[in-house]
């Protein structure tokens, strides 16, 4: 049962990769990459492991992609700013 | 097209390689020496519940501060690539609902930071967890208020100290008891209470608020730059 | 568990993919941090041991056959929060990059070589 | 004792607090982060003390748990002694980064701190994840820090640099976890103690990712373009730490996960080393811009060192024995400090191309410091790296792996060949600058010259236990003295030069036996004399004392060595100091740097020959031993035999003797041409003399060496014909004349011997005679032309006598002692039975002649050019050891017996036919018979006959005034076209030319160019593209996996 589960969330983990390796939207892309971690740490919590899934969740996912929203904001101010 | 093509095959031969580590290769059955160890002895030893923060904040506590340190260098590291903060950054005033909202939120949050640090050694989460709950507070708190000169100097006050307390902590370790970063400086209590665990508390008090601080520091070092 | 090992392995590959086939330097970092997830995902697995429980000792666990490594998850926690400091100061290169030059494509910036 | 503990405590300390501090003022902050800095370089001084003392190693345990149940921290000796330099490295390079700190943020001051203490924890951590965050704490910081310069360069090189480091840890990190699975530890000593690699492909292959994760951070070829990016763009203050303290410490994290790795894992290593080693050294023949060079130069050191240290493991020595302590030891100290200093260096001159630095000569104490790091590089002594190469190569012949010194040694000649070229630049380059150098940046620099000069010494001591570089010790600080007291006038020096060589003579002298004795009156009595002409020089002629004095010393060296490494050092310090005599020519650059060339070239061959010596003789140095070798003999005569040539320039190996001895000073080209060739025929003699049937294969090396001396004689004299410039003639002259002394010595016997060594006196007496005689004329007339000269006869008639002789001597006419030499030639060649051999020797002598003829009657006769009206005879001080050695040649020519008897005797010993038989002063040998004083009183009798007839003739002649031929109609356009003298032998030309083409010079031209343009070709695999260096690395491990499992 849990490795049913696991293979789902697997399966999607790896649509997101691809999604976020080929979405041509940056912040498609970025969110993708947030919902991998997101995943991961759900799994975490199959592999009994509730603290590493806090941290993935809050950390790996979480601020991850509040970073990366950061920079490509930066990004875009620069840009308007040229 | 033909460099992709020759990345593809690499990596192919990449995964040959790696194949070894997923066919040749038997998961744990039983636990490792060290784990072994840390599970039957740790409890008494630490005196934490949550033996995942008994081995990072004590058996493994170098590797602990070492994060930190990464963490602190991250920061210095942001600021110091992109230069001067120029200061102009013009924030859009803050609209009412969120400021109410954040004098509403802004204690729950917080306190949800400090539950699960303060908590680290007996269930999941500890300082880092803690920590990033903070800095979504602190977030939060700049958003709401424009005027955040004060709010990222008390950050660096807090953010320098907590790190310094966390070293001499480990320090008082050093002196008191079996070694640097040694938890039992402080009683290790009764067992499974929130004053527990020695020094653990306090350690991920610290770290809490300095990666609360640090992953801010972050963030705003990331904003502000010309 | 083999499974997450498998998929751990297959991000991995994923990300160092990401990395070799886009020109832009936001994916490639984005590469990059698929690639740490897929290590964490592999580091956590090696702890795993069928069938038991978090390394959290209250009443309901009493003895070292009933729960998990906590060596690896310790790791892990590590191993994140690293790997935040690192992608968030590839990202602040990234921002300086196109700062100087205006550009992500990573094929501009050549102006060292040989 | 403080406790290691206390570095990370400080480090973390007062790096957290330090922007606290800035609030109080820059200047608070910056004296706590200097003490900081202070004070982790005291702790792990006062450790390195403490354990060099004996003590036992300490273990810091973390948090009271013993190991591996927390992490453990690791202070022995070897950590101390890493930690230290690193330290101290952490000090001077933030003095040297001082002004930055001081006007840009406070970051830079925390970033340098956490560099620094990441650096200490890789030392000395002892837990492979702890290790992981030690890497990427010292990673971040880094990378952080390369902002420290915020242009495009320094931000890209930045990126790329954290692209790569990010991808070598995680591989890093997958290893670890594996391996943690199979061992149930993560503490690197138990882990080496549990796992058996070859226990399951899954265990060997995690230690092939570890090892590879560690090597990639320590930039292997080919998977290095992040590395070098970064050491071309990033500040000079922070790669210097990179270059030496990053690469320490990465090293010693090799060295710390060494126990995991299997015989299979260490032979991989060592191949990457070495491909590492000879490809960077390759690539950077191309390269123009000084810190991607200075780059390329760091990544083939490193390489060196993993090869030396990953094979020794192989070969069984212990990871801390002494053996591999001394030679990966002193080859990382010697790069550690050299690369250093380089880099600041770069960071003072400021300026990118290599030619630019000659701003350095603004500053003699930096430029100093300059040859010193470049020459230390190179490996030469006195420097850490010279006595660990020598060690390496030894201790390698002794395992037999000769292949791997080859490529060693092909490697080292190429970063030689970029070095020496940069040098010569420096010194020569035309290109004039501004130099502003800062008290903060000269400070460190200078500690690490300091340290490098300390360094050799200390290493020279411990590398010869029983074989004792001592009798070089007080000569070296000799010449240590000369150089502290450069400031001096000429005259001051001079005198003690030859006061000091006089007494040193009259020492070593009376030491000597056999032939030993011969060269040791040329190399020191001759040098003594040649000392004389210096007076001449005004000002303080600044380097020169030290370099000269540097290669009589070598040359001294040889005659007293016992063991090959004496010898080997005695070598290499004569090639460096007349390197240095020859370059002060002014245009004397591309010779000085070809002479330097052939000279490390054939250091190399003779080192390669002393290692397989070491090997087949059962590890023994002595140079005695060369005479009782059982086998490979051949090899060793071959490659000792091509040593000593290139000193001897045989054809093939000349093309850098014409332009050096041409372009020398006037003083120099006679010590270059009379003594220093003789440095060859020494070590040939010493040679024959050991192995005197050598064999490779059926080739018999000495009939080898007979053709290859009469050819030299033909063609070098061929070739003297067709100068134009008179010191290249005479340049050309000495090509044959040390032709004459090979074939001599190649004919084996008795006589060809006795004439080789006559010869050799002889050629010393003329050839220093001619040299400074036509160096007195250059000097006066200020061109070396000879169609530019003529009639100087009135003007310098005592040089004319001198030249007189000189030629006479040279060509082998009666009464002089050439004759001598000729007759006692024709006397072995007919023993010998070489007729064919003998011919094309005998034709060469009489080319001789044409060209000797040239220079009396081009220079000294014909018409004195208007412009020489004024010209005086030559300095005083050229002509007084010109009397000396006119004298020498007379006593010699008229009394042989005096010279030949003993030196027959000497001989006695080696070749034991003696053929030559005196009665009083007769010689007899089976051919007939010659009576020197004889031959003397005739020719002086017909000579003065014939003089005293033309001075009465010649009363009655008529003075024809200069003007009074007028020339028919109009002006040559070229001056050169109205000297009688120029282009004499064009005739000849016509029907030789085909022999004086310059076959060999396009030989090695074509090897140049084959070696820069494979060069050009490969370095473009680093397409600046960050993606395609990632794409490297993981080509890199992939392939070296297959290539490793595969073979």
């Amino acid at each position: 049962m849990t490795n049913i589960f696991i293979g789902v969330l697997g399966v999607i983990m790896i649509a997101a990769a691809l999604i976020a390796i080929y979405q041509k939207s940056l912040l498609s892309a970025i969110v993708a990459a947030g919902v991998i971690s997101l995943l991961a740490s759900i799994i975490y919590i199959l592999l009994a492991a509730p603290d590493v899934a806090m941290t993935e969740a809050a950390i790996g996912s979480g601020l991850t992609t509040i970073v990366f929203l950061y920079a490509l904001n930066k990004i875009r101010k620069i840009k308007a700013d040229k | 097209m033909v460099k992709k093509l020759f990345s593809l095959i690499i990596l192919a031969l990449l995964v040959i390689m790696l194949l070894p580590l997923m066919t040749d290769f038997a998961p744990f059955a039983e636990l490792s020496r060290v784990a072994e160890k840390y599970v039957q002895k740790g409890p008494a030893e630490v005196g934490g519940q949550n033996l995942v923060t008994s081995v990072i904040v004590t058996y493994r506590g170098l590797d602990t501060l070492g994060e930190i340190a990464v963490l602190f260098i991250a920061t210095a590291g942001i600021g110091f690539l992109l230069g001067k903060s120029s200061g102009k950054h013009k924030r859009s005033e803050a609209s009412q609902l969120v400021n109410t909202g954040t004098a509403f939120l802004l204690p729950i949050i917080l306190l949800f930071g400090v539950f699960i640090f303060l908590h680290g050694h007996l269930t999941p989460g500890g300082g880092f967890q803690g920590g990033v709950v903070i800095a979504s507070g602190i977030l939060l708190f700049v958003l709401a208020n424009a005027d955040s000169q004060i709010s990222s100097n008390l950050l660096h006050w807090i953010e320098d100290l907590s790190g310094a307390f966390y070293v001499i902590i480990g320090l008082l370790g050093l002196i008191l008891a079996g070694g640097f970063l040694d938890n039992s400086i402080l009683p290790l209590g009764q067992f499974g209470k929130l004053i527990s665990a020695g020094a653990i508390p306090l350690i991920y008090t610290l770290i809490g608020l300095k990666v609360g601080a640090e992953l801010v520091g972050i963030l705003n070092n990331m904003q502000r730059s010309q | 568990m083999l499974l997450t090992i498998i998929l751990g392995i297959i991000l991995i590959v994923l990300g160092l993919w990401g990395m070799l086939s886009q020109k832009n330097i936001i994916k490639i970092i984005i590469g990059f941090s698929i690639m740490d997830t897929g290590i964490h995902l592999l580091i956590l697995s090696i702890g795993y041991i069928k069938d038991r429980t978090a390394p959290i000792m209250n009443q309901a666990v009493q003895s070292a056959g009933q729960v998990i490594d906590p060596v690896p998850s310790a790791l892990v926690l590590t191993a994140i929060v690293i790997g935040l400091a690192i992608t968030a100061l590839m990202l602040t290169y990234a921002v300086k990059l196109y700062e100087i030059k205006g550009s992500l494509e990573i094929s501009d910036f050549k102006e060292l070589k040989w | 004792m403080v406790s290691p503990i206390y570095i990370f405590i400080i480090a973390l300390g007062i790096g957290f607090l330090l922007s606290l501090f800035d609030k109080a003022g820059r200047a608070v902050a910056m004296t706590i982060f200097y003490g900081a800095l202070l004070a982790m370089a005291f702790i792990s001084g006062q450790w390195l003390l403490h354990l060099l003392q004996g003590a036992e190693a300490e273990i810091i345990t973390t948090a009271g748990f013993q190991p591996p149940f927390s992490i453990n921290l690791k202070m022995g000796l070897l950590e101390a002694f890493f930690t230290f330099l690193i330290n101290t490295l952490g000090f001077l390079a933030g003095i040297y980064l001082l002004p930055k700190f001081k006007s840009q943020k406070i970051y830079g001051m925390i970033l340098f701190l956490m560099l620094i203490m990441g650096l200490n924890g890789l030392v000395m951590t002892g837990d492979m994840f702890n290790l992981f965050v030690f890497l990427e704490i010292t990673s971040i910081a880094t990378v952080s820090i390369i902002a420290i310069e915020k242009n495009l360069k320094s931000i890209s090189a930045g990126f790329k640099y954290v692209i790569a480091g990010g991808i070598a840890s995680a591989f890093y990190l997958i290893a670890t976890i594996f391996l943690y699975r199979f061992t149930g530890v993560l503490n690197i000593a138990m882990m080496a103690e549990t796992l058996n690699v070859a226990s399951s492909q899954a265990v060997f292959l995690s230690v092939f990712i570890l090892m590879i994760a560690v090597i990639v951070e320590l930039k292997p070829f080919p998977a290095n373009g992040w590395a070098l990016d970064a050491y071309e763009a990033v500040d000079s203050g922070v790669v210097a730490v990179i270059a030496s303290g990053t690469s320490a410490a990465m090293l010693f994290v090799f060295y710390k996960i060494s126990p995991l790795l299997n015989n299979t894992l260490l032979l991989t290593a060592a191949g990457i080393g070495l491909a590492t080693f000879t490809f960077s050294n390759l690539l950077a023949l191309k390269q123009k811009n000084a810190k991607r060079l200075l780059g390329y130069s760091s990544i083939g050191q490193i390489g060196l060192i993993i090869t030396a240290y990953a094979l020794l493991v192989r070969a069984g020595y212990a990871r801390n024995s002494e053996i591999v302590m001394l030679t990966t030891g002193g080859l990382f100290i010697n790069h550690f400090l050299a690369k250093a200093g380089l880099f600041w260096l770069s960071g003072v001159v400021e300026k990118e191309k290599l030619e630019e630095w000659s701003t350095l000569r603004n500053n003699p104490i930096l430029l100093f410091a300059f040859a010193v790091f470049v020459i230390a590089l190179v490996g030469l002594p006195p420097f850490p790296g010279f006595f660990a190469k020598w060690q390496l190569v030894m201790t390698f012949a002794n395992q037999g792996l000769f292949f791997w010194i080859g490529l060693i040694l092909l490697g080292s000649f190429l970063e030689a060949i970029y070095l020496f070229r940069w040098l010569g630049k420096v010194l020569k380059s035309d290109l004039k600058a501004e130099l502003k150098a800062k008290i903060s940046q000269i400070f460190p620099i200078l500690i690490y010259l300091l340290a490098i000069l300390i360094g050799g010494g200390y290493l020279s001591r411990l590398i010869n236990q029983g074989t004792s570089l001592s009798i070089l010790y007080l000569p070296v600080l000799f010449i240590v003295f000369l150089f502290f007291i450069d400031f001096l006038p000429v005259a001051i020096k001079n005198t003690l030069v030859i006061l000091v060589g006089s007494y040193y003579t009259y020492l070593i002298i009376p030491q000597l036996s056999g032939y030993r004795v011969m060269l040791g009156v040329i190399f020191l009595a001759g040098g003594v004399l040649l000392f004389i002409p210096g007076y001449f020089k005004r000002g303080k002629r600044t380097g020169f004392y030290p370099l000269a004095v540097m290669m009589y010393v070598g040359l001294a060296g040889l005659l007293i060595s016992e063991n090959t490494l004496q010898f080997f050092t005695s070598w290499e310090l004569m090639t460096l100091g007349s390197y240095f005599l020859i370059i002060r020519g002014k245009k004397s650059e591309p010779h000085a740097l070809s002479y330097m060339l052939f000279s490390i070239g054939g250091a190399f061959v003779m080192l390669f020959g002393f290692g397989i010596l070491y090997y087949v003789n059962g590890n023994s140095m002595a140079l005695s031993s060369l005479g009782n070798i059982e086998s490979m003999a051949g090899i060793i005569y071959a490659l000792l035999g091509i040593a000593f040539l290139t000193k001897m320039a045989s054809i093939g190996l000349h093309i850098w003797l014409p332009g050096a001895y041409g372009e020398a000073e006037a003083d120099v080209s006679p010590m270059l041409s009379a003594i220093l060739s003789k440095a060859g025929m020494f070590g040939l003699l010493m040679l024959m003399a050991a192995i005197q049937t050598a064999n490779l294969g059926s080739i018999n090396l000495p009939y080898v060496l007979g053709w290859l001396g009469a050819i030299t004689v033909f063609i070098g004299n061929l070739l003297a014909i067709y100068q134009e410039d008179a010191k290249r003639l005479l340049a050309y002259s000495s090509v044959g004349n040390l032709g004459y002394i090979l074939f001599g010595l190649a004919l084996m016997s008795h006589m060809g011997w006795l004439t080789s060594i006559t010869y050799a006196l002889n050629h010393f007496l003329f050839k220093a005679l001619l040299f400074l005689a036509i160096g007195g004329v250059v000097y006066r007339v200020k061109t070396k032309n000879m169609y530019e000269m003529g009639g100087l006869i009135k003007k310098m008639p005592l040089s004319f006598v001198s030249v007189l002789i000189g030629i006479i001597a040279l060509s082998g006419v009666p009464p002089l002692s050439g004759f001598a030499g000729k007759w006692l030639t024709y006397n072995a060649v007919l023993e010998k039975g070489w007729y064919l051999q003998g011919v094309i020797v005998i034709i060469g002598g009489l080319i001789a002649f044409l060209y000797c003829f040239r220079l009396i009657y081009a220079v000294f006769l014909g018409q004195l050019k208007d412009k020489h009206r004024q010209v005086k005879e030559a300095p005083v001080w050229f002509l007084i050891p010109q009397v000396i050695l006119i004298g020498a040649i007379m006593l010699f020519s008229t009394y042989p017996a005096f010279i030949l008897g003993p030196v027959g005797k000497m001989l006695n010993d080696i070749l034991p036919e003696n053929a030559l038989i005196w009665e009083n002063l007769d010689a007899y040998s089976i051919y007939g018979h010659w009576n020197g004083f004889l031959i003397m009183m005739i020719t002086g009798g017909i000579f003065v006959i014939v003089f005293l007839w033309l001075y009465f003739l010649n009363r009655k002649a008529q003075k024809v005034k200069q003007f009074n031929i007028v020339y028919a109609a109009e002006r040559p356009s070229r001056p050169e076209l109205t000297h009688v003298g120029y282009n004499f032998f064009a005739h000849y030309k016509k029907a030789l030319g085909s022999l004086s083409q310059p076959y060999v010079t396009k030989f090695w031209n074509t090897m140049a160019d084959i070696f820069h343009s494979s060069a050009g070709f490969i370095r473009r695999i680093y397409t600046g593209d960050g993606q395609t260096y990632i794409l490297h690395i993981i080509i890199f491990i992939v392939v070296v996996y297959f290539l490793t499992i595969g073979g």
